[in-house]
């Protein structure tokens, strides 16, 4: 790390060697932050990156930062912690569709409610990885895993509408292929004040190979992606010829010229609720791209603040005030 | 008329009437002018289980029993010399606890038909010879009140509220209290309402007067200050309170600064609430969405530099079992205080019960020691909470605190620290520029804590078996060497924690020993039983786990080792376990209720019959 | 209960003694279940309830029905086991703002998405009324309670967006004050095969009295609600002259004649999202009744259609088809 | 040119290589023709902890051990005569655990500089004098493999994965094992696939073809039929899938459904995996969303009267602690699997420890007390299922049966039962029509079940203390009646288990107690000590909570009593608290490693030279 506070990737990069299987998806996004996040003028030791339990979430190892691997399923409620002990620093977490939505569920909305100012890394291979392949909160319908050997018959979430759903204040989708869009979405995120939630759609080569090809490889991509950018319309295809309009409650796919413009500036989630229902929509593109991105109260500051105003109000409190205090006697 | 002044050594009285009647209010300035007078006291209030339920019901009644002497004394008492009962259903479900010849204060005015009927009664109490053998003083406190009060603006319903002072004001008279503490408090209680401070205060003087004027009672009373309190300032506290402030002081003798993780849970929420309003001292608390979070966010706070803290009760500290092994594996400091109540499951959850000490010692998946402390007294509470956060922070560890739902609601006069005086805690914290190695030991076994956010100490921690440089580990040697030094860390707390001092006389055989709040009955048994003449030691712990030095040798002296628990018999495994060349016998009670001093005598005079 | 299965309302009341303070809301609810239940032609011996913990969790002890108080935020895990042990039964889970939304957040969601047939009927009156005030994940922010003395600076969830964005096919909300409307509601959502999840907005006289007084007390309801009636246009206010319309992802106030229509026709959650979001926006009122019902694959059922189809297929397994499986050999 | 076969009585080899080379199917499909050949056999494979660690390295390296013979055996074996390594990672991890004079056969084919680089490794082992002391065969298998299929359609890297069925050809060859069984899978998996059938049927003949022909090998051996097996059918059954079957079995003895919640965790996954397969036997299994809601939706099941059944290992364990709670207090059978990992926390997930024996027993708030079971061997843990089943249907109560990752993942040829033979087990089932109090008990305090769906029956139930009735109760004395009740009730259970035998001659003054998995080693240290001359007795305990009766006449005995665990000494403490007069020993190893035999003979002829 250079002293003029300017790092570069390979500082970020932690002597352990990294030990996902050749080919993960997990890889592309390890670079990606690790390119995003020493690009924001973020001191090294102010970075804490705290995951749960799963494949991603070996993630903190790798990063020569603060790092927290902590227990399946916790890694909001723990990093709610740090952030809220200690406001300066940048706190990422880093979890998988089992860890964040299945396990962690609970964690994962309320922080999201709470407007805590995280970073959330979601990598969604629709598997558990770690535990060797059973279906997970975001695997298809009728798919057969290791559990599920006629097929599995839990409804899927869609990870972006439950964070909508949860009143996230700030939504994006991108792909683990997509090194480019991946790093606009990251430092979007990081830009963003509040509780950031990323989800990447991520491959995962061992148990659920292809599992987004149908949206994601080389063939599909351009045909069934659409990439919303704040204040361009949203077009999309081979020959860019597609896109997406908005009407009462409803979204269609129309040619280019009369797509809606894709606009953030509203405080509404409905518009990037509206867009999460594209890809339920027989025909229609997924939608990738900051979804909704929103100041609202962050909660971490205002824990702080309260403690500023009350220490304000009343002076710091000393030991012989919480003692000494309310009726007191003395006996000689 | 003056009446005759009789003086007393120690009194019970029990206030009790309907949720809605303000009984803890009557009970608690009742304990605040008893301080002020220089009495030694101990008081517990009983909550109906419901929320409200409905007046004038069984179920609806609220007690409150304050006890108080010249002398020390370690309970709110077993048998009310004095029963304040409102209405017929406080009645019933009280008398029988009081003293034979107690006297009962009956509000007339609360009894009938109706009334009778709420509380399921054929016919009334006062008169159908139920009391016989306890002298009942009737008064018609609604009809006393409603006449005072007849100039006033107030509502009826209003004016009816004003009857727990007037009651108030009886007893401060019968007791030979000053009404001044009282009056003060209405005046800054109800200051933007002063026509309700006014009738209060009315009322007040009122039952006062009545008292002195009519010759309702015998004589009236005086309990002399304590001579037995130490010299020094005094507060009244309530448990749950002083495990918030022993919270706040611990982490302030440490230098750090508290953050709490916690999610309201009966009878642990207050301590919640009481840091919750400490925000001026830095007091971080997170009411998280549930125990699970609550930890969690606990851990994070310390991993942040702050000493992290988790409160809670029975079926929560359950919830937190997976992440006490997170916390005992990075090795961070942590405060867990459970304030046990009746189990198991939801169990009875306003009673009182000591049947989580098992769990709290051996409740964890692997090998996952965590040291266990447990007190005995809303004033042992600060002290013990202050060695919670001692222990935690000088050998970064997670802590469990056992308190319990007597002591979380009980009070006691609690003398104030010097705060000069209070010992520092030593913190073994990394520093810019120094070469760090997470899991790197001190002769203590005890490593360094870096807070993100020093330049140069980045480093990863996890729930993985890790080496000393904190990268994960699968060598099996490390995973043994591992396991024995986190073993050894906490065994070695033992070096720092003095050997308790059994009371009594060199000749005694019969050793009872207590942990937590049934240290009060027992102390109060044992002292008055050897003050009868007989010979018994009592020996109270405080450190659970790991057990202090010197036991087998204490042990050894006695012929018999009796241990009254609110449980099966927990702390007699335990012992058994680490001394088992000793017999232990248990005396157990799992009745969401409190030993009493008189059935413990009972039990150690047949005891001593027997040996 | 009569032989001839018509059960009375009091047929469902139990011989224990309702506990809840005078005033409290959840006494209509108790009524109006009891008579929504009795008339639904289920015999009394299929229904369950079952609750976790909390004021209004004491509800299954009040119904002369099988019931099951359990723990704190588990309802809806346990129901799903009572529910997939046995399909035929009729299960219905009591919950509150802190028991169903807090801890047993993540219960809540999974059951939603899985669309296990259960009714949940969540009891919100912003408050932790057992524990004795202290502010929960529906309190507004700001709001002054036993654990948030100086306001609390927790943003709340809007329990209807949050079971939307959990994938819930059946949504309503409902009032404690209004009988009829909650008699209807439930009805709906005893009809809904499915999850079917109920917010009733109900009062706690105790601890949060008045809480929903600026939308549902008598003076404020008619200008400050909107009843949504499948097929009819959205109007409110007293004199039924305001409407509410749809138009590209918003809901605005219009005049009665311009109100849009209410429909449930369609599988898109984006609809009940838009009117979700009403009461967000100044000067909109708040809206009740059926939001969401649409038919999806329901989890107990496919469950049991896979056990059925596998037997279909391979036969009923027998223990020796278990235990003298795969590669067998003899030892004589 | 024919080889002499030389009979040996039993022999252990070990497959490794890297996790792409297929180690444990090799293992597997030897296990399957060593059982046909009617040997007794365990096996034991040891998988890396990453899924896909990087090719080559010693991360990445995968194993199979099997143990084989003539006569009864009980572990996989501790040293290996024969080591097969597929690559210089596999050669290195490996080696060391050989016996003396062992046999490698190393692939050389990929011993390139590269394959030495990626192992970490200046030189080549098989060069350099490493292995001295060892005897090393050298086959270029990646060559053979080529030459042999160069007319193959396949791709050379589909050519290459036939390698490992090459190197079991050789295997079959050397122990004399028939090939049917294995081109019989080959062709039933491969089914849609033929020619990999075939390459990989050329593959097997032509290593059996080359170990014939070369001069590879010094002599060809037989191990022969297992005298020891008693007769009847048989199959090798893996511990996790005898839990499944067990499962099963139970509740169909019961006459009941079964219904397991669940959520996926090593190694417990694949009984939640084996259950799930098993739709036309009317398993429900439900994947929940956590270990939590696993539990609590197998409770809901109970009570909805299937047999709700919960598995899972150390930290979902801690987990599922609460609900625990509420199935004691509801008295509704439930059985828990807890298949133990090393701890605390996640620790080491993919190692063996016996460290939950503690928090299974004590590890509740309240007085919550479950039955503990623990099996000890992957045939033993069939029996110890249907045990855990008869406790919890016929004691209304949940049971906890512990397992760990050493039997999970091991297999051993299993004696099937008799299925008319199994005994059935008893349901106390209310029935449509009589008077239901839902905590009333019979005379061994077990209260009856009743199901939703029954008309009349209905009733309530919950976390709260109750009466008899079911309904709410704060009565002091029932609350104390009720803990008692419950406590009566599980401690009853010992009236139907059996004293476990001790195994050793009368004269014997060492007594060494096993409990879970360190049982085979135990069985085979201080049998083949007795067989040497020594006289030690064995007793093993599957019941551990409570405890069988007659323990106490057993231990008086002994001089000495030692008991080998894997955790600091948790059985120790247990025995200790019940059997204080009685002093235990403990030797401990927790290292994410079974015990060896040898390993424990060296400690117990220690001890007896001591004695
Ligand atoms: C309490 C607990 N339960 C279960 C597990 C087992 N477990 C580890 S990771 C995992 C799922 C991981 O899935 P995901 O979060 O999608 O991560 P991925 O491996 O796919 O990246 C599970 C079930 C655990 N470690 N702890
Ligand atoms: C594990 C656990 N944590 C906490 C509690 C304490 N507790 C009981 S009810 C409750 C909240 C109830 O709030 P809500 O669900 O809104 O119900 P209400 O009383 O308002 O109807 C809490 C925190 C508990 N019983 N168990
Ligand atoms: S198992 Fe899947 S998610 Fe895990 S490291 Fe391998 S490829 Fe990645
Ligand atoms: S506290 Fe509130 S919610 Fe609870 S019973 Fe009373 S009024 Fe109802
Ligand atoms: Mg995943
Ligand atoms: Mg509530």
């Amino acid at each position: 790390m250079s002293d003029l506070n300017v790092l570069k990737p390979k500082d970020l990069k932690s002597d352990q060697e990294v030990r996902w299987c050749p080919g993960c998806g997990d890889y592309a996004i390890l670079n990606s932050v690790q390119k995003t996040l020493a690009g924001m003028g973020i001191p090294k030791e102010n970075m804490v990156m705290v995951s749960g339990i799963g494949c991603s979430s070996r993630f903190p190892y790798y990063m020569d930062t603060y790092g927290f691997h902590s227990i399946h399923g916790r890694a909001n409620a723990i990093a709610t912690g740090v952030k809220s002990a200690n406001p300066d620093l940048s706190v990422w977490i880093i979890t998988g569709d089992g860890d964040g939505l299945s396990i962690g569920g609970n964690h994962m909305i309320h922080s999201l409610r709470r407007n805590v100012d995280l970073k959330i890394i979601l990598f969604n291979n629709r598997i558990y990885g770690l535990t060797k392949g059973q279906y997970s909160p975001t695997t298809p319908i009728g798919t057969r895993t290791k559990t599920s050997p006629v097929g599995s018959v839990d409804r899927p979430f869609n990870p972006i509408q439950l964070a909508l759903g949860a009143g996230a204040s700030f939504v994006a989708r991108t792909i683990d292929t997509k090194p480019k869009h991946m790093a606009s979405v990251l430092e979007a995120a990081a830009a963003h004040k509040g509780s950031a939630f990323v989800e990447v759609l991520q491959n995962c080569v061992i148990f659920n190979d292809g599992a987004w090809d149908q949206w994601t490889s080389k063939a599909n991509r351009d045909e069934n992606t659409v990439e919303l950018v704040d204040g361009q319309p949203m077009i999309y295809g081979k020959d860019k010829d597609k896109g997406i309009s908005f009407d009462s409650c409803h979204a269609n796919t129309v040619s280019a010229d009369e797509a809606s413009v894709w606009t953030l500036e509203h405080n509404s989630p409905v518009p990037a609720f509206v867009a999460s229902q594209l890809d339920h929509m027989p025909g229609l593109p997924i939608p990738i791209g900051v979804m909704r991105a929103n100041d609202e109260p962050v909660y971490d500051e205002d824990v702080h603040a309260q403690i500023a105003q009350e220490i304000e109000k009343n002076g710091k409190g000393t030991l012989k005030d919480i003692i000494y205090a309310g009726d007191t006697w003395v006996v000689k | 008329m003056t009446k005759e002044v009789i003086r007393q050594e120690d009194v019970v009285i029990r206030f009790a009437g309907d949720s809605g009647d303000g009984m803890q209010i009557t009970g608690g300035q009742f304990s605040d002018s008893t301080a002020k007078v220089g009495n030694d006291l101990a008081t517990f209030p009983d909550y109906p289980s419901e929320i409200r339920a409905p007046a004038g019901t069984r179920a609806g009644v609220s007690g409150f029993q304050i006890h108080f002497s010249a002398s020390d004394i370690y309970t709110p008492g077993d048998a009310p010399d004095v029963l304040v009962a409102m209405n017929p259903a406080a009645l019933i479900v009280n008398y029988k606890d009081l003293k034979q010849g107690g006297t009962i204060i009956a509000n007339t005015g609360s009894f009938t038909e109706r009334d009778l009927a709420k509380a399921k009664l054929d016919s009334n109490p006062l008169e159908d010879g139920t009391l016989d053998g306890y002298r009942v003083v009737p008064v018609d406190i609604n009809q006393r009140v409603l006449e005072i009060l007849k100039d006033s603006e107030l509502s009826k319903k209003a004016i009816l509220r004003c009857k727990n002072f007037y009651t108030l004001g009886m007893m401060y008279w019968l007791y030979s209290r000053p009404l001044e503490s009282t009056i003060t408090w209405l005046d800054s209680k109800f200051a933007s309402k002063p026509e309700i401070a006014d009738a209060n205060k009315k009322a007040l003087q009122a039952g006062f007067n009545l008292a002195e004027t009519l010759e309702l009672f015998q004589g009236r009373f005086r309990v002399d200050a304590c001579r037995d309190l130490e010299p020094g300032t005094y507060r009244n506290i309530i448990g749950n309170e002083a495990i918030a402030v022993g919270l706040a002081t611990g982490a302030e003798l440490a230098g750090l600064k508290p953050l709490l993780g916690s999610y309201p849970i009966t009878p642990a929420t207050d301590i919640l609430q009481y840091l919750s309003a400490m925000k001026n001292f830095d007091v971080v608390t997170l009411q998280m969405e549930d125990e699970i979070a609550g930890i969690c966010s606990a851990i994070g706070g310390s991993y942040a530099g702050r000493l992290g803290i988790t409160t809670t009760s029975g079926p929560g500290m359950a919830l937190k079992t997976e992440a006490l092994g997170l916390a005992v594996i990075t090795e961070l400091p942590l405060v867990i205080v459970n304030v046990q109540r009746a189990g198991p499951s939801t169990g009875l959850p306003t009673k009182v019960e000591q049947s989580d000490l098992l769990q709290s010692i051996f409740g964890r998946n692997g090998e996952a020691p965590i040291p266990v402390i447990a007190c005995a007294t809303p004033g042992d509470a600060f002290e013990c909470t202050v060695e919670a956060c001692r222990i935690a922070v000088e050998f970064m560890t997670p802590v469990i605190l056992l308190s319990d739902n007597y002591i979380a609601n009980g009070t006691e006069p609690w003398k104030l620290p010097i705060i000069e005086d209070l010992p520092k805690i030593n913190t073994y914290i990394a520093k810019e520029g120094e070469e760090y190695l997470p899991y790197k030991r001190d002769e203590r076994l005890v490593r360094k804590w870096a807070a993100p956010g020093v330049k140069g100490l980045e480093h990863r921690i996890g729930g993985l078996e890790k080496d000393e440089r904190g990268g994960v580990s699968h060598d099996p040697e490390n995973h043994e060497l591992m396991s024995h030094l986190r073993e050894d860390k906490i065994m070695g707390i033992r070096e720092t924690i003095p050997t308790p001092q059994p009371t009594g006389d060199e000749n005694s055989k019969l050793l009872i020993i207590s942990w937590g709040s049934p240290y009060g009955a027992i102390r109060s048994a044992t002292e008055q039983m050897n003050l009868e003449g007989s010979n018994i030691t009592h020996l109270h712990l405080r450190h659970l786990w790991p057990m202090p030095h010197g036991l087998q040798e204490i042990f050894e002296k006695y012929d018999r080792i009796v241990i009254p628990e609110m449980n099966l018999g927990q702390l007699r495994k335990v012992l058994t376990m680490c001394y088992p060349s000793i017999k232990f016998e248990s005396y157990t009670k799992i009745q969401g209720k409190p030993f009493t001093a008189y059935q413990l005598k009972a039990r150690f005079a047949e005891i001593l019959e027997e040996m």
